[in-house]
């Protein structure tokens, strides 16, 4: 059985060099375990699916845009009026996709396994946000974007899914996975600047 | 090293205790940090740094800012030599070199001002009256000419070593300017807490106030400036951005700013720091404080070295304490130029006299020129001006009334220096760039902002107020209501400082200064636009000859073309050309300003997308073993897509149709393994989800078992092939759309397109798993042996795993899907594991295959073993014009269905054609010919141009399999020409003859894949 | 009027240049209409008249513009002339404008400084490769001069250019098309002007067309800011204004107006010598006389008629720019701006009668209108004097949008596979 | 660079979005029962007005909806923003107003609007 020792990231040609990359000073970038992904599709409108959903989880449904719940074992990122990224440690997402299907049954909705789509780069600490903002074109500033928040979004040529995780700043950045390494090389030029 | 001469023994914002040298022309000079070059130079009694673009005339220093038009330099040598710069704005610094442009051998003797001699004739626009005969000499003689005389200075020869970013952000409130509006503006908005971003172009925050000794709050204007920047600095929501010009503002209030962040260092001195940064600001109000240009006058040669604007000379002596000269004659036609004088007399410059254009000499600043016994002459003008590369003197003499004559003798005056002033002209270029509407002030004689567009405001010189009480005054209340309007503070503004005001008198507006003869009549020259040598004789020229519309003048005569975009001479021209059809101003109107503000460098607009960040390069999971087995790339689209891969040895490594051969014979007779993990795949589910797919695929998909592939063509409502792909159906309302790597993403959301808005009633949900999904295609007859390896548990026989059916089941210990299809015609699986267990599934498979002689193969193979079966690839066998039925896949268009995407434009006249291009295929008669692909085919062997084309040539190999040379063609008509001899000239005289056939080379009953 | 010679100017400088006849005529509209109304005063218009003129004696024609002439597309584009096109349709007419434009200034007796210094396609990928040769020798069948480069002939034949392997779209090849060039633009349309009104067309400058008059299906003329004016005939040249124009006669286009957006750099000496242009990138440039790199960008998505486009279409250029040239990096950018460019669903102009008796249009050049000037008008007033299609344009009917043989000059999108 | 106020994730710079070109022209019920001129006008026609343009744009960067959008076509200045199927007077919507939205989302009949 696929275990997650031969989970493989994104970016794997390049984080090798990753102790460069946590500098004393400035912002510090890794590769984390692709976690578990899984995407979701259905109608807000239909309280039965928003309840079932939070059953299985743990968590309500974020609603709202651009913002994030979470539980034990998953985080929900709002990605659009009906559609949700439940991410979850490596390795739980087979089962939550099973538990899921079967809650919601006939229910027009959509549970895919999108584990493989996407790598998540982590980027933290002093300038990580004059990091991102070299490339975003959100306003990060901490009135307007917060921890808890998330957005689909560009930085420089790749489309990301960022969200911020604490106020250090900690940004975790969701490349597409064939635009990691882009994405990697992008980040640590930007924040060489920031390296003592 | 020259002791700088010019230098005022105290005064000036200039550091003194840190001495400069630098080089000019290969002197070396001494400045001190604080300087500008020109500051510098002026010091050091330089005034010849150039020469004039068409005349070659000798130039000097003009004005004290990024309005200069006259001295343009070459900085630095090599890899970092800059052409075209002003010497006003460049900041010296150690070890500095600069060096005059456009002139040969030196800016001494330049042998391109024989070019002043032939003045006469080398009017405005005389390059389109001649150069036309002999027709043969234009681009062998003239242009050439032309070209070699005209560009100013060089670029580099080698690529920039240095390197450039870019910053997003966000503001309640930009202010562009720190003059006295500016900064108050800033100090109002600051205060109620708002975001707010205060630029300006120079090295420090104060803007005119830097060059004056204007009192405020009863202290020097410059130690009022200092407390005011040291407040906004303590401000956590303030960003002060010095060395920054506000280059672009473009719609909904989105400004593109220029930062130059090491232009004042050495050198190299900072590599970690970008060169350039060019912020892109999204603001929610902006303020525009950015001040004013003084305007020459227009006089007979107006132009020497040594003849400046008196604002100009204003700012050398105050704030750098030079000296443009000792002895000078003052020019105006309003109060400005009084104040000018005074601070240079207290400088202790010799004022010779003030001319005055005015009948009369006013107010308290000409009360207190001539309480000091200046010569202050009025109604009079400058009628002619002395000296060759530095101005000598002036003669002067009275005007009549109106001011279109001269009237006695001439007096001659003697003088270095010769301050000008012929009024202001507000900086509205940003204004204009906003999409406001200017408005000409008659009182002013000037253009204003007049309606505003968007949610921007002016205050100060730049709308008009020049009075220093006014201007903090409009700063502060501006500032305040940014704020407001953008959600801070109650809009109220807060206390101005005291500042003492000097009403000004009206000044004249005299467009042209008369001489003793009629404009353009002498040999003297009244130039408007310095850069370019435009002379009022070109502006009346221009409008004698129908040239009467602004644009028309601009371009006719180039006026306001130069490097200075006119900031000098656009409103002197037109003013000029509305006086010569006797229409007001205004109604002649002002042409529109177009970013950049000041010329902004290629380097910071490309910003990091250079190098290898130019562009994302997609790859797959398993690229990393491509990589290190030697693969050779493709790039398609942004993709990195193993084209094939070369064996090396000792002896060498294999070329691409070696490679190609090898790899075409593995999966023909043995096993080989292509990463397909680019194929577009979309997940599609819901109860409707078949439904979609029978619209938009040209084939039935309602019934498609579960368990089963099928392919399917998308065309647009035009009927025109768009995309193709197999499909699955993986559960009752559960598909899998595969489509090619090029149109993944247009794929989805063309899908979406329809069914967010055309059939928002189906029941349908899609979602990308392109990247999900690591695809490795192991094809050949030996491909069941190693998959069964791969997968024990999985029944690989025909029977229970047919052609075009799919699997799950556990593959290298990983769950994955597996389809049995092929692109190559022979037995094959196609296998997607999870991405991230990819190069675990493809290191797997080499492995378990090594005993077959598993061979990886790229695109190029993949191209020969597809085009040998007659496959198709989209948007090469296909363009914007070509139909299912052109390619021979009428099979594919179902005749059933009422209605799916494309259907209907199959019935117009022209798509219904019978001999329309269609696909087919090509054996030349010598089988080893291949031919290019793109070759056009004629019905004729040979025939002189034009030959009617029958089609072109859209794949060609050399088939291994075959052992012979295959094409596709489009070709008209094809279908009836089975077995007939068609003709691919390939120029050169050669031309091949072959034979139309079927487009299916390779076991046309598709013996192999059902295998 | 008075011809333009070296002599002429020695002549002139002489009386100090006061005696020169204006370039052309400035007319009010005559009280009797015309046989002709030409709506649109850029390049087309007026070489749409000066043809009327010139090839079918049709002199009492009117050139109404709105403006200033040569204000739109004519004055705004890249100057770029090539006739280097795919279709046989296409090549024709274009290249019937290349022949033109080699005898222009000797015929306008105006310099309109064409210089035909080679214009370089260039291939990035494997697609743009087999687009190349497919292109190259179409053209040459059709007689075309027209030829396929090795990165390494690309090299020679434009020293600056970067063709290493090491970037990340290197180049591949590209396409020559040695009588391809640029020429000055505004003299074009000066020239033209000049030329017809010597014959007798009547100019009308700062006139806005406000309406099409028509009786029983018939046009009849124009209602003007300069009041109605009677016309046997109407022509719309009026590009990115066409669909404005056409719905003055309620004529629906498919035609949508796009900002497309150009720059030039600050003035420097001769740095390069022929035009360089890359579709895969975007990348457009060439030096003017002044000295000056012209440069042309993508076209923005969105409509739009505001003669500006978007910044980040600029910044996205310069980024392949600096990729093929890397030594521009310090050169700076003097002046950006856009022209509103009327685009065909097939990237092919309109040339053609109109369901509207005696109403004629000429639009939907796209980006490539500058370069078809006076082909665009010769087949144009040929259309108009002979109210059917000369042979170079009947292709480019209004009908093939119903009968669906679209002239598709968008070349092949990169290969999909 | 437009700033276009998705009604899903709010305001964003033009560059995360596509455009979908003129609203409302709806696909005919039965194309095969037009005429060649009645299709080319759906396929081909455009009104391309000089101010007021209804168009579509959909946030391919962002949350992958389609919108209409109201724009000037001379100013650039958006007047509306309104969900597929909003009536074609729809007020701008308040961004981000998911739920609002989405019931304006599933219109009873589709069209290119």
């Amino acid at each position: 059985m696929a275990d997650t020792l031969l989970r493989r990231g994104g970016a794997e040609r390049f984080t090798q060099a990753v102790a460069a990359l946590s500098p004393a000073a400035g912002p510090r970038l890794a590769e984390l375990t692709p976690p578990g992904q899984i995407n979701l599709r259905g109608r807000p409108s239909d309280p039965k699916f928003v309840r079932t959903v939070g059953g299985v989880l743990g968590c309500v449904l974020p609603l709202s845009a651009n913002t994030v719940t979470s539980a034990a074992d998953v985080t929900v990122l709002w990605l659009g009026p009906d559609e949700w990224l439940l991410v979850t440690p490596p390795g739980v997402e087979t089962a939550l996709v099973a538990r899921l299907r079967e809650a919601l049954g006939d229910l027009h909705a959509a549970v895919t396994d999108v584990t493989g789509n996407r790598t998540r780069l982590r980027l933290s600490g002093p300038n990580a946000r004059e990091t991102l903002m070299k490339g975003c074109a959100l306003d990060l500033h901490p009135a307007s974007f917060k921890p808890g928040q998330c957005a689909q979004t560009l930085l420089a040529r790749s489309g990301i899914i960022l969200h911020q995780i604490d106020d250090t700043p900690t940004y975790d950045v969701y490349p597409r996975r064939s635009f990691s390494e882009y994405t990697w090389m992008w980040l640590s030029d930007a924040m060489a600047e920031y390296q003592r | 090293m020259t002791k700088d001469a010019f230098r005022g023994a105290t005064g000036g914002r200039i550091d003194r205790s840190r001495p400069v040298t630098f080089t000019f022309n290969g002197r070396t000079y001494r400045g001190y940090q604080g300087d500008t070059l020109a500051s510098a130079l002026l010091a050091n009694g330089v005034h010849l740094v150039g020469r004039s673009f068409k005349y070659h005339r000798p130039r000097g220093i003009l004005s004290a800012g990024s309005e200069e038009s006259n001295a343009l330099i070459q900085l630095e040598r090599g890899n970092r030599t800059e052409p075209n710069l002003r010497a006003t704005q460049i900041e010296i610094h150690e070890g500095l070199a600069a060096s005059s442009q456009n002139a040969w051998p030196s800016v001494e003797t330049d042998v391109g001002s024989i070019n002043n001699v032939l003045s006469k004739v080398f009017v405005a626009g005389f390059y389109y009256k001649t150069f036309m005969h002999p027709q043969s000499f234009w681009m062998k003689v003239y242009e050439p000419v032309i070209r070699r005389a005209a560009g100013l200075g060089k670029a580099p020869a080698e690529p920039d070593p240095d390197f450039y970013d870019k910053m997003h952000v966000h503001s309640d409130v930009l202010i562009v300017g720190s003059g006295p509006a500016g900064l108050m503006a800033a100090l109002a908005a600051a205060r109620t807490g708002a975001r707010v971003i205060l630029a300006d172009e120079q090295n420090e925050f104060g803007g005119s106030l830097l060059g004056t000794r204007e009192m405020i709050d009863g202290r020097p204007a410059a130690d009022w400036v200092a407390a005011a920047v040291e407040e906004l600095r303590a401000f956590p929501e303030v960003r002060l951005l010095p060395r920054t010009t506000v280059t672009g503002y473009y719609d909904h209030n989105y400004l593109i700013l220029a930062e130059r962040r090491t232009d004042h260092l050495p050198r190299g001195s900072a590599p970690k720091i970008s060169r350039q940064r060019l912020w892109k600001v999204r603001a929610k109000q902006v303020v525009l404080a950015t001040g004013s240009h003084e305007r020459p006058l227009v006089f007979a040669d107006n132009d020497r070295p040594g003849i400046m604007l008196a604002g100009a000379v204003r700012t050398y002596v105050n704030r750098f304490a030079a000296l443009p000269g000792r002895r000078a004659v003052v020019l105006t036609n309003n109060d400005s130029a009084y104040a000018a004088a005074l601070d240079m007399n207290d400088a202790g410059i010799e004022i010779a006299a003030i001319v005055d254009l005015r009948g009369h000499a006013g107010g308290p600043l000409a009360a207190e020129a001539k309480r000091r016994g200046f010569r202050v002459l009025t109604n009079t003008a400058i009628t002619a001006t002395h000296g060759s590369k530095r101005v000598t003197g002036v003669d002067v003499m009275m005007m009549n009334g109106p001011g279109e004559d001269v009237i006695g003798a001439p007096t001659r005056i003697d003088c270095d220096l010769v301050a000008m002033s012929g009024g202001w002209n507000p900086a509205v270029h940003l204004f204009s760039q906003s999409t406001g509407k200017l408005r000409y002030d008659d009182e002013l004689s000037c253009f204003v902002p007049g309606v505003s567009v968007q949610a921007e405001r002016s205050a100060g010189s730049c709308k008009g107020t020049f009075d220093l009480p006014a201007c903090l005054a409009e700063g502060a209340a501006t500032g305040a209501q940014a704020a407001l309007a953008a959600g801070h503070g109650d809009g109220v503004a807060p206390a101005v400082p005291a500042a003492t005001s000097v009403a000004p008198q009206p000044l004249r507006p005299l467009w042209i200064v008369p001489t003793t003869t009629p404009v353009g009549h002498g040999k003297a020259k009244h130039f408007v636009d310095f850069q370019n040598d435009v002379s009022a004789a070109d502006v009346l020229l221009a409008s004698r000859e129908g040239y009467q519309s602004v644009e028309h003048l601009k371009r006719y005569t180039t006026t306001g073309m130069g490097t200075d975009q006119g900031k000098t001479s656009n409103v002197n021209a037109l003013a000029i050309l509305a006086k010569s059809l006797a229409s007001p101003i205004p109604q002649v109107g002002t042409t529109t300003f177009r970013p950049p503000y000041t010329p902004t460098t290629y380097g910071v607009l490309a910003g990091r997308d250079v190098g290898e960040l130019a562009d994302a390069a997609r790859v797959t999971p398993m690229h990393s073993w491509h990589v290190a087995h030697g693969a050779a790339f493709e790039d398609v689209g942004q993709w990195k897509r193993p084209w094939y891969f070369p064996k090396g040895d000792a002896q060498g490594t294999e070329d691409m149709h070696a490679a190609v051969r090898r790899e075409c014979r593995a999966v023909r007779n043995g096993v080989g393994v292509l990463d397909a993990s680019t194929l577009g795949k979309i997940d599609i589910q819901g109860p409707d989800a078949a439904q979609l797919l029978n619209r938009v695929y040209t084939n039935a998909f309602l019934k498609l078992d579960i368990g089963k592939c099928r392919y399917g063509v998308m065309c647009k409502e035009d009927g025109m092939v768009m995309d193709d792909g197999v499909t699955t159906r993986l559960g009752p309302n559960h598909f899998l759309m595969t489509t090619t790597t090029g149109n993944a993403a247009k794929v989805l959301e063309w899908l979406e397109d329809y069914i967010q808005t055309e059939w928002p009633d189906l029941r349908v949900f899609l979602t990308s798993v392109t990247e999900h999904w690591a695809t490795a295609s192991i094809a050949g007859p030996k491909a069941r042996e190693v998959v069964a390896e791969l997968a024990p548990d999985l029944d690989l026989s025909p029977e229970a795993f047919p052609y075009m059916s799919y699997r799950e089941a556990v593959v290298a210990g990983v769950p994955a899907r597996i389809f049995r299809i092929s692109f190559t015609g022979e037995l094959s699986y196609e296998i997607n594991v999870p991405a991230q267990h990819g190069l675990h599934l493809w290191e797997n498979i080499m492995r378990a295959g090594e005993k077959h002689g598993i061979t990886p193969y790229g695109t190029e193979t993949m191209h020969v073993l597809r085009a040998e079966k007659g496959y198709i690839i989209v948007g090469q066998e296909t363009d914007a014009t070509v139909t299912p039925q052109d390619l021979g896949m009428g099979w594919v268009v179902s005749k059933q269905k009422a209605d799916f995407i494309g259907k209907r434009s199959y019935t117009r006249k022209d798509t219904a054609r019978s001999d329309r291009k269609q696909l087919v295929g090509l054996l030349t008669d010598d089988p080893n010919e291949v031919l290019p692909e793109g070759t056009q085919l004629t019905a004729i062997a040979d025939g002189h141009a034009p030959v009617p084309m029958l089609g072109h040539v859209t794949s060609s190999y050399f088939s291994d399999t075959l052992g012979r040379s295959i094409a596709l063609a489009l070709v008209s008509d094809g279908f009836n020409r089975m077995g007939q001899t068609i003709f691919a000239p390939l120029g050169g005289g050669k031309t091949v003859s072959c034979a139309v056939t079927k487009p299916v080379f390779y076991d046309p009953e598709g013996v192999r894949l059902h295998g | 009027m008075a011809k333009y010679s070296i002599f002429s100017l020695l002549r002139n400088a002489a009386s100090h240049h006061q005696n020169w006849d204006r370039a052309w005529r400035d007319n009010r509209p005559k009280p009797d209409g015309y046989d002709v109304v030409i709506i649109g005063g850029g390049g087309h218009g007026l070489a749409t008249a000066y043809y009327l003129a010139k090839e079918h004696g049709i002199t009492n024609v009117a050139v109404i513009e709105r403006s200033w002439l040569g204000g739109g597309n004519t004055g705004r584009n890249t100057t770029i002339i090539r006739s280097n096109y795919l279709w046989d349709e296409s090549a024709a007419l274009y290249e019937k404008s290349l022949q033109l434009y080699e005898g222009l200034s000797q015929e306008l007796n105006y310099n309109i400084m064409f210089s035909q210094r080679g214009v370089l396609n260039l291939a990035h990928n494997l697609g743009d490769v087999r687009e190349g040769m497919r292109r190259v020798n179409a053209l040459r069948l059709n007689g075309v001069d027209s030829e396929w480069m090795t990165a390494e002939q690309v090299k020679e034949f434009c020293p600056i250019i970067n063709i290493s392997k090491d970037v990340r779209y290197p180049i591949m090849g590209g396409t020559l098309q040695r009588r391809a060039g640029t020429a000055r633009h505004d003299a074009v349309a000066w020239g033209f002007a000049r030329a017809a009104s010597a014959r007798g067309v009547d100019i009308i400058q700062n006139c806005e067309v406000t309406g099409i008059r028509r009786e029983n299906g018939k046009v009849v003329g124009v209602d003007t800011s300069m009041g109605f004016v009677k016309a046997g005939k109407v022509g719309i040249v009026a590009a990115g204004h066409s669909s404005v124009v056409a719905g003055m006669a309620d004529l629906r286009l498919p035609v949508e107006s796009h900002p497309l957006q150009a720059l030039v750099s600050e003035p420097v000496k001769p740095v390069i010598d022929c035009v360089v242009m890359s579709n895969t990138v975007h990348v457009y440039v060439s030096q003017s006389d002044k000295g000056e790199l012209v440069m042309g960008a993508g076209i923005d998505a969105y409509t739009g008629y505001g003669q500006r486009g978007s910044f980040h279409v600029i910044e996205h250029q310069m980024g392949a720019l600096l990729e093929l040239f890397p030594i521009f990096s310090r050169l700076r950018m003097l002046r950006q701006w856009a022209g509103i460019v009327d685009v065909c669903p097939d990237a092919s102009p309109i040339i053609s009668k109109t369901p509207v008796d005696n109403l004629f249009i000429n639009c939907g050049w796209g980006t490539g209108g500058f370069k078809a000037t006076p082909g665009s008008g010769f087949v144009f007033a040929h259309t108009i004097a002979r109210g059917e299609p000369h042979a170079l344009n009947a292709p480019f009917g209004l009908e093939r949008f119903n009968t669906g043989h679209l002239i598709d000059e968008h070349g092949a999108a990169a290969v999909a596979h | 660079m437009l700033l276009i106020n998705c009604p899903w994730c709010g305001p964003r710079d033009e560059t995360e979005f596509g455009y979908g070109g003129e609203a409302h022209r709806t696909r005919p019920a039965d194309p095969s029962g037009t005429s060649d001129i009645e299709w080319a006008e759906f396929l081909f026609m455009r009104t391309n007005p000089k101010g007021a343009h209804r168009e579509r744009w959909v946030h391919s960067h962002g949350c992958r909806r389609w919108f209409n959008v109201e724009r000037h076509t001379v100013t650039n200045q958006i007047t509306r923003v309104y969900p597929m199927g909003g009536q074609v007077g729809g007020t701008e919507i308040a961004t981000p107003a998911a739920e609002q939205a989405i019931e304006a989302k599933e219109p009873k009949q589709g069209s290119r609007s």
